[in-house]
Parts: structure tokens; C-alpha cells; sequence
């Protein structure tokens, strides 16, 4: 009978290869799952690449839109700056960008870049006195000590932690006598999504589950994460924990929120997701705006206001903004439909007779019979151009917005050249502030508005805005301090 | 009325009795097209033989929604039949074959070739997707059973043109859709 | 084809009453078709009446949005704007708006607010040296003398056509001895939208015929209109006419589209529907631009570049978008997916042993089991919820976009007080147009962004940077005539 069949249990995997919670090296797990390994393996599989040799880094972002150069001008961003790849790129992307190559960074980017969990598990076990043993790393999760490895991690520096990771075992490297290595540094792997006991999908990082649990705390909404509701319904004490209180429907997407989130994450504070007012634009903004950075003794707020850099070109202390794709998905109409990110990004293939999800991560649009036509019964033509017309359309707002913002930034140079003082400058700064948060929030997002097309739209209408206000403002400071130089050359 | 379940092996004549109207007289209108597809179809009968032993083809010849399922690849239409509005009320060649008893046949073969062959070189799609020569096949069924319920939408001439079902009602077949 | 029955034809219809070309009381109509013309009677209900009394006039919309009297400042609509209502009022609610009874109005007004087809066709016969009986009139659609009569009513006064309307026979009235009146005047009625003789769905409106023949000849790429890209490929040498080439579903939204479009109706030239170049806002506002009207004695272009009214704040020469429902709906996932206006606004409903299109014309939102749950199997506070989340983005971007257009208004004014030259104002005024046209677009439409979400954001947020830049370009304006007024004032 059918319906026997769907309901009975997952029949436990056949187990030829032990793994436990140290295996970040993908191989051993490979033996037991060859169909995802495989198709895992083929992340590194571009399009691109066959243009440009394995080993050419993907296309510049800054290239292709000079004005992100004005927009980051100040910040390492503006130095170097691509489209994103594969997930089998992640560590050696982030190992050879200039913002790391030449400029001091911070070890939490590591959380989103490396298996590190293992890593952050013996770090804290250390702290914590326990003998970090290769046995005991693999034992269990054990939460507290990540956490305190973690916390540790985020005020070390970059190079210190990508050395750290080679410390730690990886399950398969049999270090030759005298080597340090214990292990070697991978790109996220199936420990960081698996329980490699019982194979469910979980989650691991920890600014995630500090960021989810804040956001479950907050009276935002979220119609598209029930689980969430329930929590606050149960008024429970325990914090929200994904792991034991999600669907496997959220798991499918919160895999995908531990990394494709915006973030803080330099040294003044732990790495942190900004979701304590909730997932839209302004509550991410409202939460960064009313953050303090702790003192060099660590006093609350002793450290002045947050702000990500200062601009360059302006002065002004402003916010970056990061692949906000779990925040963005959060609005938009597949989210509230409970459409997950692995249910496009993963699609379930057939192999044989079993479906498998697919474990090559990468753009619906190169699989749009697999990622689309499961739930859209259109071809593949008309969906194809339904991503494009939504795309475009947010493309040109983008443009758009950003002759606003070059604008602007014109025109407060400008105001300064001729002697604006800070108090005028001020409410321009906060408007400056707003617009390029906005615009860099859709222009970091990396589905072009598909994953919220009408908020992405909205989010760039306001920057637009904040922009041309901004502007105008600043043609309207003082004619008295705008005007002096030119009249001072006047009257010589 | 039966319902048609997997395990009951039913018949044509097991099948739910459809709405009165289901009987009253048409004329299957075909052309000399048909008879040339016919004579093609039985040229091509010798390579589809293959799979349609292995296939167990002889499905095709039943009425028992199991016998689609003998290849996996049906297996999600089935199981979302089965949660289906229609689940005990039509079977799938009541939506999948014309009523009329021509077109019936022709189909039967014109499929049962086309899916043996699609089975056996594995070039198909999946999600598949259903072609449009298909879906005038469910059209014509779903007309056929709600003929006097959907009156009112028929075209003004014989012929013309019409709105399609499953516009609307997508999910009456396969849940989910 | 033998995989496809021929669809059986509906069997005629019993016809208790005969129904012909000047039946515009659809009384006997009725008595053939009960269903429908019950629920027809419905559109004079309206929620809104059970507060006000049937005769009270629905909400203003110049007191809920103050800043619209500032947008249509010098123009009718800034002294009387109001809510739509169901389709029974529509001609006892121009009737009684103060933009009628205040101003002078143009006969073609009445295209769209009452059943006037076989007015023209009188007028038209009288022009065409046809006498024009009640049999002549009743025999067939005469599309030739329609369209002459059209044309001759454009260029009468409100009063005129609104009287001729009485003079046509309506089928059932019976004037009595020496009555000036052989008709009376209707709304919408069903010949406006059915074939009397077979019931098919048609399209009467002249100016629908002629804006959808020039969108056919445009390279629009109208991927919702499957027909036109069929005409287009035939190389037909006749133009594109809907009632022969369009499919039925597309009728279900042609039939919506004769009435709910953006239009020009003064007197200066025959309505017109500005479709030349395709339906996005950019195309409707690049055929306005590019419009002369004729000359007084009627040659092209003597009259000068098309404006609708000269905004009274600024002088500057704009235009007014009016509904542009099917437009925006053009634009919208619903329209590409197939949906018509009719499947939303008049869903199928069971009557008994068969099912009708509902003929209470009215909001979706009152009628989501039917109107939306065929299709989208998700509850109807949930559909309700997505519905809000969609106008409430756009509604905060038009309150935003408003503030905006404010802004650009006082700069302006303050410019020209502050002396500015023609010349200087020439570029300020172009995107003062531009701004405004946008805004009044979607606060125009009437689904509040619904029927194109992304869109919708999408022109206003072209708004606001036009407002923006007039703005700011405003306050850039040489400093030597701006600040003339106030050194005076210094000097004194
Ligand atoms: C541990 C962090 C991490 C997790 C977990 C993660 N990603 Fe990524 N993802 C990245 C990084 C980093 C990159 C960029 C790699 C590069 O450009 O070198 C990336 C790249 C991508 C890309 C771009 C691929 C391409 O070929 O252009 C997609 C799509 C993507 N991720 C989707 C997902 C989805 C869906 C999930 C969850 C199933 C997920 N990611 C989980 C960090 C992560
Ligand atoms: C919260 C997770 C997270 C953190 C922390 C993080 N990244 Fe990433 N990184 C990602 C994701 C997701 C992508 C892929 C999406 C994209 O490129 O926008 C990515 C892409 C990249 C890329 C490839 C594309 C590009 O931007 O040129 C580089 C290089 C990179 N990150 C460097 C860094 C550095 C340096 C840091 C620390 C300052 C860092 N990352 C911190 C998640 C993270
Ligand atoms: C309904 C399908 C759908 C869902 C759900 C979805 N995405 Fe996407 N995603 C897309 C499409 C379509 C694109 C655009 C791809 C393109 O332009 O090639 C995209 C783009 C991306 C990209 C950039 C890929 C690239 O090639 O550069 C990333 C990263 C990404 N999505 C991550 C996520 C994450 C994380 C989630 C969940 C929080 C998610 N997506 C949910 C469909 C989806
Ligand atoms: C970025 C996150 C991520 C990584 C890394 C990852 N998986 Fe998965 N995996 C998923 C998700 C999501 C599912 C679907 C789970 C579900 O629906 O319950 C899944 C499902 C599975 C399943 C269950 C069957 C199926 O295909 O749905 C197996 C087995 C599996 N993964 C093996 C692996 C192996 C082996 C690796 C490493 C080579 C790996 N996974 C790496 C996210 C990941
Ligand atoms: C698991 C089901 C599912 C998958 C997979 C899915 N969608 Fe959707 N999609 C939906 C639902 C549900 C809606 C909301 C409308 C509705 O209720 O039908 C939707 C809406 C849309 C819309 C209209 C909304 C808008 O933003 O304009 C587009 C376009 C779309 N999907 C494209 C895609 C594309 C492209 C993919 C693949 C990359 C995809 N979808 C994958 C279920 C899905
Ligand atoms: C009540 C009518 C009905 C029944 C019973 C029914 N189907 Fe369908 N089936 C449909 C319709 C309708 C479609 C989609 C037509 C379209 O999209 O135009 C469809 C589509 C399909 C497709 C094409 C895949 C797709 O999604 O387009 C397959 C395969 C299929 N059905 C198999 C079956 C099988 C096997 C059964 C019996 C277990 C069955 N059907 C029973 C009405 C039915
Ligand atoms: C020999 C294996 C096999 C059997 C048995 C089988 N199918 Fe299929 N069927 C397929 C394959 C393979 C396809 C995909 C064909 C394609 O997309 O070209 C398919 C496609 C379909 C489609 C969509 C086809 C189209 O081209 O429009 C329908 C409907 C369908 N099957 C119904 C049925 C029904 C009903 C039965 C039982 C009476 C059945 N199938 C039995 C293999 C089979
Ligand atoms: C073999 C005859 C038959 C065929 C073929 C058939 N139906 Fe039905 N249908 C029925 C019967 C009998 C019922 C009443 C079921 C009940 O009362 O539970 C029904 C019920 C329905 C309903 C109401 C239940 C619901 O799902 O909302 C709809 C709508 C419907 N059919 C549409 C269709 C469409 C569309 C098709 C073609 C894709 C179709 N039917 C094909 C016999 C048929
Ligand atoms: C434009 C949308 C639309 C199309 C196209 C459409 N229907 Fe329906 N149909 C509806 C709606 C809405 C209802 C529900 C009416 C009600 O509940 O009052 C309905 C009801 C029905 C029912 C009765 C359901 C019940 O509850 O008893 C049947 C049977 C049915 N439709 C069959 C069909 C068939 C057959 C076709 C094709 C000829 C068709 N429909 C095309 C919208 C549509
Ligand atoms: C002959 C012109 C004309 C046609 C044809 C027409 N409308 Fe209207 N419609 C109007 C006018 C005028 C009003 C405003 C009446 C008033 O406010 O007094 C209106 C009002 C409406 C309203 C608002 C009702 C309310 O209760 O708030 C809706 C909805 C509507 N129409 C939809 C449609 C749809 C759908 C169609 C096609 C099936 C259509 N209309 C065809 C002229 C028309
Ligand atoms: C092309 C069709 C069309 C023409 C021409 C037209 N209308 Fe309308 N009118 C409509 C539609 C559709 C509505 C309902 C939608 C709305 O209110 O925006 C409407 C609504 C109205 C309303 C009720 C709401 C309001 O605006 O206060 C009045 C009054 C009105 N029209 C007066 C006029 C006058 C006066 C003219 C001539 C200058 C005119 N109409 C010309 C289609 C038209
Ligand atoms: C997918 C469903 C859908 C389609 C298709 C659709 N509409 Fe709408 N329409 C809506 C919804 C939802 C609203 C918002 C109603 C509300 O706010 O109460 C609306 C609002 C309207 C209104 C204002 C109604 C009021 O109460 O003031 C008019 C007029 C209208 N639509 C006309 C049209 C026309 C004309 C078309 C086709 C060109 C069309 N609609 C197509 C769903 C639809
Ligand atoms: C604003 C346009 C409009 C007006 C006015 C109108 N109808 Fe309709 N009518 C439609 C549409 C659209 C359909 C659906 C046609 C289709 O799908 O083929 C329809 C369908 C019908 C049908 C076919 C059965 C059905 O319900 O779908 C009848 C009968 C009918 N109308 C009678 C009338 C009568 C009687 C009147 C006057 C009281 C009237 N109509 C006024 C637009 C209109
Ligand atoms: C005849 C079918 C049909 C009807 C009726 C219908 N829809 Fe849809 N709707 C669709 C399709 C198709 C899509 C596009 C996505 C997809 O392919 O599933 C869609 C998309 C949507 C979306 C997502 C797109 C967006 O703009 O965000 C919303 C929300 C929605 N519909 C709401 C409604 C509401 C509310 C109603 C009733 C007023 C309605 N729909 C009536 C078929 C329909
Ligand atoms: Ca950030
Ligand atoms: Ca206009």
C-alpha cells in the first residue's frame, strides 16, 4: 500500500564508513552518500570557469558597477569585490581577496567560510580546561564549548584562526610524524548542515543560533516561520532553538540562514546577525543604529555608536551590508508560501528510484525543470523570462538609486568644499546613512529582487529617496557658508 | 459505486459512473490524418515492443491505476491522485483518454508508444510535463463528466474556443499542483 | 485533430424575451437570464451604503490624501475626487460630481459611464444619411456608423450627449404621446458586453477598438495577449480587431479594458487611449509627449505640444492618468499567468445544477472563497494577509512619493518667487511632469499595486527621484536670482 509505504520511517542508512563530529573532510561521508558527494563535489563546477580556467577568480563586481567604488570608498570593500561561486570556492575565495590579503581581518569570517566548528568546539574546550582529544572533539556537539570557542575566535585575528583550523583533526588526515597539522581546512561540509549521526539536517553556527533566538524574542511577525509563533505562544523559558523547535520545512532554509545573512564581523564585537527588531530593511538598521561598541576595557557602550566605516569621500560613519538573502527571502511570497531555500537551491532529483536532494548548490536557472517546474507548470522559457522581468526591473531601480547616491555624494562634497559646518552636515550624514544602507542591502543581496521583487523594489525607492533628499539639502545649506568661496575669489 | 483503488483490480466497467451526460450520444470527429498516424503506429509497434514487454505495457490495456505505477517515474502522479479530489470518482484513464472510443485507442497507442520509448532513453523531463496534445485530452474529459455543470462556459459554436480547466482547477486530479 | 473532441457547442439558449442591438434596459435581458441579472442589480450594493444611506456620495479622495488637491491643482479633479463604486452608479455619479456640475465636460465622458453604443450608432446613421429607426438600430452592431458617431460625440458638450442618450430607444421604454424621450439612459448594461444574438462576450468601445489595433501595430512584446503576437505573425494586412482575433479568455479582460484604462477625453481631440507604443508607464507617457493637438480649423499640430491641464502651483503643463487598471495589470504576474479580470472580479459560482459568472461586479477581497481560493489553496485571512502586505508596500511608498512631490512643489515655488527664468525652470518642469505623472498613475489604479506589486514600487520610485531631482535642481538655480529678494531686503 502506498500509503504505508510514505509513512514508514527512513530505513537507517547503511554505514560503511563511520563519521562523527570532527569529520569535516566531506570523503569519508562521500563513501556512504556517493549521489550527494558527488554532485556536492561539482559546486565547484562554474559556468564561468570554463572561460577562465579553474583557477581565475569570478568577475569583479567593481568593474562591472563603478559607483559600488564610491558607495564603499574608505572600506576594503572598495578595493576587491566579485560575484559569488560555488560553495567548494569559499575558503580559497576568502584567502586570496584583497580585503584579506591587504587589510587586517577579523577570525569570525572564518564562521561563514570553513567547516570550523570543530575548531570553535576545541578552542572553547580549552578555555574551559577540558583536553581537547581528537576522541572528545568527535564525541558529541557539545554547544557550551563552541559557544566559548566562538566568542574566543572573534577577536582573533584572521591569520590565527585559518592556523587554528589546521590544528584541529579532520577525520581523515593522518598528520606525518612531527607535522602540526592535524588536520586541514574545508569549505562547509556535510558536518555543518548533518548530524552525522542520524543524518537530519541541522544547524551549527553559532551567530545564527544567537540570531534566530534574538529574532524569536522580537514581535516581528515572521508568517513564514510558524515554529516561531509556537515558541511564543508556549512562553517558554529556554531561548528559541532551531534545532529542537524548527520544521524540517524552516531546517531546509535556517541550513542556508547561518551563512547568507547580513552580519557584523570585525574585532570590536562577537560576529552578530542584527535581528533583534525583526528581518526587514529598517529593522536591521534600527538594531545597528541604536548599537554601542563596547569600551577597550569592555564597558557597555564605551566604545561610541556603531558604525561599519567611514566614507571616505564624506566623512560619514555609515552601515556596510551584507548578502542579505535569508532577511530578503523573508518577505517575499515564496517564504510566506513556505517555498525553503533547498527547495530551489537543492531541488530533489531522481536517481533510480530514490529521490535525493540535489547537493550541487547553485542557481535555480541553470536547473529550472528541477528548481521551478515541480510547483510552476509553465515552460521553462516563461519562467526563465519571469525571473528576467523581475530582474531587470530591479536592476534599473538599482542604476537608478545609484546615480542618486553618486549625486549626492557630489553634492555634499561640495557643501564641505564650501565650509559646511558638522551641525548643517548632520541631517544630511543620517539621510546619507540610510541611502547607502538601502542601496548596498539590494545591491550585496544576490538574487537581483527575485527572492522579495515588490520589497526589493520598495527598499530601493527609499534609498532613492533618502538619496535626493540628502542632495537637496545640501544645495540648500546656508547660502552664507556655500557662497563664500566664490565670493571671496569675486572680491579679489 | 466502486472506487477504484489500487488493490481492487477494477475494470472499465468498475469505474464510477460518471455524470448522466457522459453517455449521451457524440460523433468522434477524425480526420484522414489519424488513419496515417495509425498505419505509422503500427510500423513502429516492432520497436516499442521492447519496453513495452519490459514496461509492462499491457498496462496500457488496463484501467487499474496500479498498472501506470509499474513505472516509478508515475509514481508521484499517483500518489498526489490519491489525495485528489478525484481519487474515487475517476481513474487516471478517465482523465487521460478521450471518451470517445476512437480517440481512445489512438491514444492508448500513441502514449503507450511515446512513454516506452521516453522510458527506455530516459531523455524525458522530470517534473514531466505534460504536452499539449495531453491536455486536450484532459480538457475533453473533464467537458465530458461536467458537460451540464460547465454548460454555460462552452463555446457559443462547435469548435471554438474555450477556457481551460485546469486553469482553475489545477489540483483536481494530483493534489498539490 | 483526433486527440482533442471537438468542445460540443452550448446549446442555444431559450429566449423568453428577444434582446437586440438597442436593448440597453437590461430588464429583458433578465428575464432570460435571471442569475445573471440578479447579481448585476447587486453593484448598486455596497458595503459603503449601508453607513451613508444609499444616496450619499462614497468617501472623498482629496480629504483622505490632502496632498491630491495639491497634485490636480487648476484641474477638475482637485475639487471633487472620489471612490469608486459599483457599476449601478456609474452614471448617476458623474452626473453628480462636482467635475460635471461645476465644470464643463466633453461629451466622450460619457463613453465610459453609459450604455451609449446605439446613441452612436444613431448619430452616426444621421451623419451617415441613414435614417435611423428602432429596427435599423436594432439589426446589427454597424460598426461603421458606431465609429462615426463616436467621433461626432467627442467634439458635444456633456449636456448634449447626455440628453442624446434619452433620445435613442432603449428597448423597453414606451414614450408616451408627444415625448421627447424614446429611451432612457443606463449604465453598463449587458449589450455593452454580450453579442444579443449568440451571448458571446465582445467589445463595443470605440476607443478600446482603436488603442488595441495601434498596441497591435506597436513591438510591444505583450506576452499576456497570446493573439496579438498571432495577428502580428499572420502579417495580416486588416488591423487587429478583438472581437475576431482575440481568444475568450483574453475577452474576459478586453471587455474590463474598454473602461479601466488611462485615457485623454476633452474636447480637443476624439478620446483617445494612448497605446502606440506598448502598455508600461513609459510608453503611455512617451505617446502623451509626443501627441500635438490638431489646430482649431483641425490641421495637424496646430494646436500645440498635448498637455491635460497647467498645473496652477507652478504653471508647468502636466498630464492626469486616470485608472490604468488593464495597464498595470499588463505588467503583473496575473495577467502573464493567464488570469483575467473577469476570473478575479467575476468568478464562476454555483448555482444549482450549473455555474455562472457572477455578475456582481465588485472587490475580490469581498469574495475571496470564490475569487482567489480556486486557485491559491491557502486560507482566506492568509490570502487576506498577502493582499495587505502588497498594498501596504505600496501605499507606504506613495505616501512617500507624495511627501516628495510636496517638496518639489514648495522648491518650485520658491524658485519662481525667487525669480527664476523660463529657461532655468525648462528642465525643472520636464521633471516635474515626469514626477507627477508617475504618482498620479498608481494612486490612480485602483487595486492600490496589487495587480503588479513590483511594478508598481518600481514607478514610484521613478517618482520620487523625479521629485527629488526637481527638487533639489530647485534649490540649485543660479544663487544670483534666487537670493535676489533677500539681499534687497538686507540692503534696506
Ligand atoms: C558555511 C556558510 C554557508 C552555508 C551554510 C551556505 N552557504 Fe552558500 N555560500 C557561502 C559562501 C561563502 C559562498 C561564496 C563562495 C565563493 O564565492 O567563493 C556561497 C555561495 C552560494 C551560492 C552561489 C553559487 C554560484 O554558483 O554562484 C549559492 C546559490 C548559495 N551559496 C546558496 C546556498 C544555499 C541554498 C545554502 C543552504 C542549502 C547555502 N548556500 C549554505 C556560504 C554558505
Ligand atoms: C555570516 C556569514 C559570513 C561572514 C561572517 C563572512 N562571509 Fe564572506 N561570504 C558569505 C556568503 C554567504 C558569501 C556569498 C555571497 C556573496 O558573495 O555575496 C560570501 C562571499 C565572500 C567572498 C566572495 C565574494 C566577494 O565578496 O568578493 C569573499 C572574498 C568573502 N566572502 C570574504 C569574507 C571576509 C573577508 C569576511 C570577514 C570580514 C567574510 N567573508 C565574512 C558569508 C559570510
Ligand atoms: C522560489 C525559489 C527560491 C527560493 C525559495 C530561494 N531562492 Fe535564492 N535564488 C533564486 C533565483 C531564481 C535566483 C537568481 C538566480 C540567477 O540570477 O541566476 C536566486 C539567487 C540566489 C543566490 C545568488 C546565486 C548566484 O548564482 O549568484 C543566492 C546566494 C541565493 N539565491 C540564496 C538563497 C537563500 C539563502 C535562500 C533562502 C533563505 C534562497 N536563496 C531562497 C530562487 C530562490
Ligand atoms: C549547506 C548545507 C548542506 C551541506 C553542506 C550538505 N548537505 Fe546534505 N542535505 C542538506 C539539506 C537541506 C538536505 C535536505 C534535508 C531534508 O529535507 O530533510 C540534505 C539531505 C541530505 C541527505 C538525505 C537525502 C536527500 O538527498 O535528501 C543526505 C544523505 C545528505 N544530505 C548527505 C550529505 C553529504 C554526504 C554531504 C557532504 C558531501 C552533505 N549532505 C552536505 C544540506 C546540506
Ligand atoms: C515548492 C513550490 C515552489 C517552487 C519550487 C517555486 N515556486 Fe514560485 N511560487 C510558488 C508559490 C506558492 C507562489 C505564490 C503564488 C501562489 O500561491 O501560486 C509562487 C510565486 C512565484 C512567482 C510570482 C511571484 C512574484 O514574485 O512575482 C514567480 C515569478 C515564481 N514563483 C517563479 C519561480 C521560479 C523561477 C522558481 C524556481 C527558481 C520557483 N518559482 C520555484 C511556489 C514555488
Ligand atoms: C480527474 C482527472 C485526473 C485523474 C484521475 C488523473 N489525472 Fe493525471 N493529470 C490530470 C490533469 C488535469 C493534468 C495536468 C494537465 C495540464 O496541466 O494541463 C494531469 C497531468 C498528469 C501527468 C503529467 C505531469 C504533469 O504534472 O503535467 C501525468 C504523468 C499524469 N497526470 C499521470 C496520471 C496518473 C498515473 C494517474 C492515475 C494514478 C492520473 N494522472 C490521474 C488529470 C487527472
Ligand atoms: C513504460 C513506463 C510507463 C508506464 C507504464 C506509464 N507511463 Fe506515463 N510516462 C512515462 C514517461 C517516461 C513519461 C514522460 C514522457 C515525456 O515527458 O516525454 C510519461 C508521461 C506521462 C504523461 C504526460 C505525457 C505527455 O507527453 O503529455 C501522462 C499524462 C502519463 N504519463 C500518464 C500515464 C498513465 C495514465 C499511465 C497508465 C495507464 C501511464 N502513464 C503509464 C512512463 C510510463
Ligand atoms: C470520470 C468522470 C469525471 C472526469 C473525467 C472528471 N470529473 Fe470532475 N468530478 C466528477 C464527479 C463524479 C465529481 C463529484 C465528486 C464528489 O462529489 O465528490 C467531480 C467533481 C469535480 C469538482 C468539484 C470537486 C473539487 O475538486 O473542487 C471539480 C472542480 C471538478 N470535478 C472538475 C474537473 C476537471 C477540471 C476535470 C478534468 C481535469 C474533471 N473534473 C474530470 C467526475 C469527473
Ligand atoms: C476562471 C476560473 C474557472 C475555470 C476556467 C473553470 N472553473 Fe470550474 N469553478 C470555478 C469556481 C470559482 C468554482 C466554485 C463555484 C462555487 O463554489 O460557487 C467552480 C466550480 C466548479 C465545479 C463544481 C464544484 C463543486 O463544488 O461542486 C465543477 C464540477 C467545475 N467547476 C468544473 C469545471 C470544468 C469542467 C471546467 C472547464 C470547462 C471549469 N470548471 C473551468 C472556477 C473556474
Ligand atoms: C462601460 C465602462 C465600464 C466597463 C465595460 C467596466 N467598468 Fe468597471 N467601472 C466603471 C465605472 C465608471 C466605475 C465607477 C462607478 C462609480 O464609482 O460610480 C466602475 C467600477 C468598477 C469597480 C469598483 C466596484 C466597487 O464596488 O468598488 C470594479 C471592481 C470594476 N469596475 C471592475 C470591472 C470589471 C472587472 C469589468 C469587466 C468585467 C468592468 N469593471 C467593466 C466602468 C466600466
Ligand atoms: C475610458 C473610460 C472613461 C472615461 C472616458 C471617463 N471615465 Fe469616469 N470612470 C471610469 C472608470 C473605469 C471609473 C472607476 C474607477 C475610478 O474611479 O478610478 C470612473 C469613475 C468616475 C467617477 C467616480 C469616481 C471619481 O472619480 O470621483 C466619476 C465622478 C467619473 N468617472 C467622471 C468622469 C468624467 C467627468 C469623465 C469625463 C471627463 C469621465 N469620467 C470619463 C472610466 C471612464
Ligand atoms: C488575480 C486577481 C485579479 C485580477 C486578474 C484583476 N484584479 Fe482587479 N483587483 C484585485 C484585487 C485583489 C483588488 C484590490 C481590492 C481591494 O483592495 O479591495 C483589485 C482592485 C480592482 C479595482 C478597484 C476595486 C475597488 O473596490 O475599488 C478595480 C476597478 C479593478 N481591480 C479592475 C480590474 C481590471 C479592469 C482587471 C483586468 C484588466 C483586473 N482588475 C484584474 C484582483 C484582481
Ligand atoms: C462588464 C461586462 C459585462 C456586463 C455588463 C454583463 N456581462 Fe454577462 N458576462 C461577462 C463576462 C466577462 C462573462 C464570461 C464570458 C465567458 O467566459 O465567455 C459573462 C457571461 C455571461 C453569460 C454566460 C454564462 C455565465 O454566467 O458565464 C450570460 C448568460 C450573461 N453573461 C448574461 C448577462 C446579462 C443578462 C447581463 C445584463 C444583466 C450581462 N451579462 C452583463 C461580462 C458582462
Ligand atoms: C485563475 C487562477 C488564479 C486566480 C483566480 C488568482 N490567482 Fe493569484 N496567482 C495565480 C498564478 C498562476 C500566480 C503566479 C505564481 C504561480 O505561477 O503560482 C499567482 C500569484 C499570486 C500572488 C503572488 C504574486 C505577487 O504579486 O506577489 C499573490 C499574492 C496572489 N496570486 C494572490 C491572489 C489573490 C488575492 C487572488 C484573488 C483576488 C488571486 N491571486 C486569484 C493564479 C491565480
Ligand atoms: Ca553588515
Ligand atoms: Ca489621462
Amino acid at each position: 500500500n502506498i500509503f504505508e509505504r510514505k509513512q514508514e520511517a527512513r530505513k537507517p542508512f547503511v554505514r560503511l564508513v563511520e563519521v562523527n563530529e570532527v569529520s569535516t573532510d566531506p570523503k569519508p561521508w562521500g563513501v556512504n552518500f556517493p549521489l550527494q558527494y558527488e554532485a556536492y563535489l561539482r559546486t565547484a563546477d562554474t559556468e564561468r570557469t570554463e572561460y577562465g580556467g579553474n583557477h581565475s577568480l569570478p568577475p569583479s563586481k567593481l568593474e562591472k558597477d563603478p559607483w559600488l567604488k564610491r558607495l564603499f570608498a574608505g572600506y576594503a570593500f572598495s578595493i576587491d569585490y566579485r560575484e559569488a561561486r560555488g560553495h567548494a570556492y569559499m575558503l580559497g575565495d576568502q584567502q586570496v581577496t584583497k580585503r584579506v590579503t591587504d587589510v587586517q581581518q577579523a577570525g569570525a569570517c572564518l564562521h561563514c567560510h570553513a567547516s570550523i566548528i570543530p575548531t570553535y568546539r576545541r578552542i572553547g574546550m580549552e578555555k574551559m580546561g577540558i583536553e581537547p582529544t581528537e576522541e572528545k572533539l568527535g564525541e558529541a556537539f557539545a554547544q557550551e564549548a563552541v559557544m566559548e570557542g566562538f566568542r574566543a575566535v572573534s577577536q582573533m585575528k584572521y591569520e590565527e584562526v585559518a592556523a587554528e583550523l589546521t590544528k584541529t583533526p579532520d577525520g581523515t588526515t593522518k598528520p606525518a610524524e612531527g607535522d602540526p597539522h592535524l588536520g586541514a581546512a574545508h569549505p562547509v561540509s556535510c558536518v555543518d548542515c548533518h548530524d552525522p549521526e542520524t543524518m537530519s539536517i541541522r544547524v551549527t553556527r553559532p551567530g545564527f543560533i544567537e540570531g534566530i533566538a534574538k529574532l524569536a524574542r522580537s514581535n516581528d511577525p515572521v508568517p513564514h516561520l510558524p515554529s516561531i509563533k509556537r515558541w511564543r505562544d508556549s512562553g517558554a523559558k529556554e531561548p528559541y532553538d532551531p534545532n529542537v523547535d524548527a520544521t524540517r520545512q524552516e531546517m531546509r532554509s535556517f541550513v542556508c540562514g547561518q551563512c547568507h545573512v547580513e552580519y557584523y564581523c570585525a574585532n570590536k564585537m562577537t560576529l552578530t546577525f542584527p535581528w533583534s527588531n525583526g528581518l526587514k530593511v529598517e529593522d536591521l538598521e534600527q538594531e545597528w543604529a541604536e548599537t554601542e561598541f563596547p569600551g577597550e576595557d569592555g564597558t557597555a557602550g564605551g566604545g561610541g555608536e556603531f558604525y561599519d566605516y567611514v566614507h571616505k569621500e564624506t566623512g560619514t560613519k555609515v552601515f556596510k551590508a551584507q548578502h542579505p538573502e535569508f532577511e530578503l527571502w523573508s518577505q517575499g511570497i515564496h517564504a510566506r508560501a513556505g517555498v525553503s531555500c533547498s527547495d530551489c537551491h537543492m531541488p530533489y532529483e531522481k536517481e533510480g528510484a530514490t529521490k535525493v536532494s540535489s547537493h550541487w548548490v547553485r542557481s535555480p536557472m541553470l536547473n529550472i525543470n528541477k528548481a521551478c517546474q515541480t510547483c510552476h507548470h509553465v515552460s521553462e522559457s516563461e519562467l526563465q523570462a519571469r525571473v528576467d522581468t523581475i530582474q531587470d526591473r530591479t536592476r534599473a531601480l538599482m542604476d537608478r538609486a545609484a546615480v542618486a547616491m553618486t549625486d549626492m555624494l557630489d553634492a555634499i562634497i561640495a557643501a564641505q568644499e564650501a565650509g559646511a559646518s558638522e551641525e548643517d552636515l548632520k541631517p544630511i550624514r543620517d539621510l546619507q546613512r540610510k541611502a547607502m544602507w538601502r542601496l548596498d542591502y539590494i545591491s550585496s543581496e544576490n538574487s537581483k529582487g527575485f527572492h522579495a521583487d515588490q520589497e526589493a523594489a520598495r527598499i530601493l525607492g527609499e534609498s532613492i529617496d533618502y538619496s535626493r533628499q540628502a542632495q537637496a539639502a545640501a544645495y540648500k545649506l546656508p547660502a552664507g557658508t556655500k557662497a563664500q568661496p566664490e565670493e571671496v575669489a569675486a572680491t579679489e | 459505486m466502486t472506487s477504484p483503488s489500487p488493490e481492487t483490480n477494477a475494470s472499465a466497467e468498475s469505474a464510477p459512473t460518471p455524470p448522466e451526460n457522459v453517455a449521451s450520444g457524440r460523433k468522434s470527429s477524425f480526420g484522414k490524418g489519424s488513419i496515417v498516424f495509425a498505419i505509422f503506429l503500427g510500423l513502429l509497434a516492432g520497436v516499442g515492443t521492447f519496453t513495452f514487454g519490459y514496461g509492462k505495457g499491457a498496462s496500457y490495456l488496463s484501467n487499474n491505476p496500479q498498472t501506470c505505477v509499474n513505472c516509478h517515474v508515475m509514481q508521484d502522479h499517483m500518489d498526489s491522485w490519491q489525495k485528489s479530489s478525484h481519487h474515487h470518482v475517476a481513474v487516471c484513464n478517465d482523465c487521460h483518454l478521450p471518451h470517445d472510443p476512437i480517440g481512445k485507442w489512438v491514444t492508448k497507442a500513441d502514449n503507450g508508444f511515446f512513454h516506452s520509448l521516453a522510458f527506455t532513453l530516459g531523455d524525458f523531463k522530470n517534473p514531466i510535463q505534460i504536452k499539449p496534445r495531453n491536455k486536450r485530452v484532459t480538457q475533453s474529459t473533464c467537458v465530458s463528466c461536467h458537460e451540464n455543470f460547465v454548460h454555460t462556459m462552452l463555446p457559443e459554436t462547435r469548435g471554438g474556443d474555450m477556457q481551460s480547466c485546469v486553469h482553475c482547477h489545477a489540483s483536481v486530479g494530483h493534489a498539490g499542483r
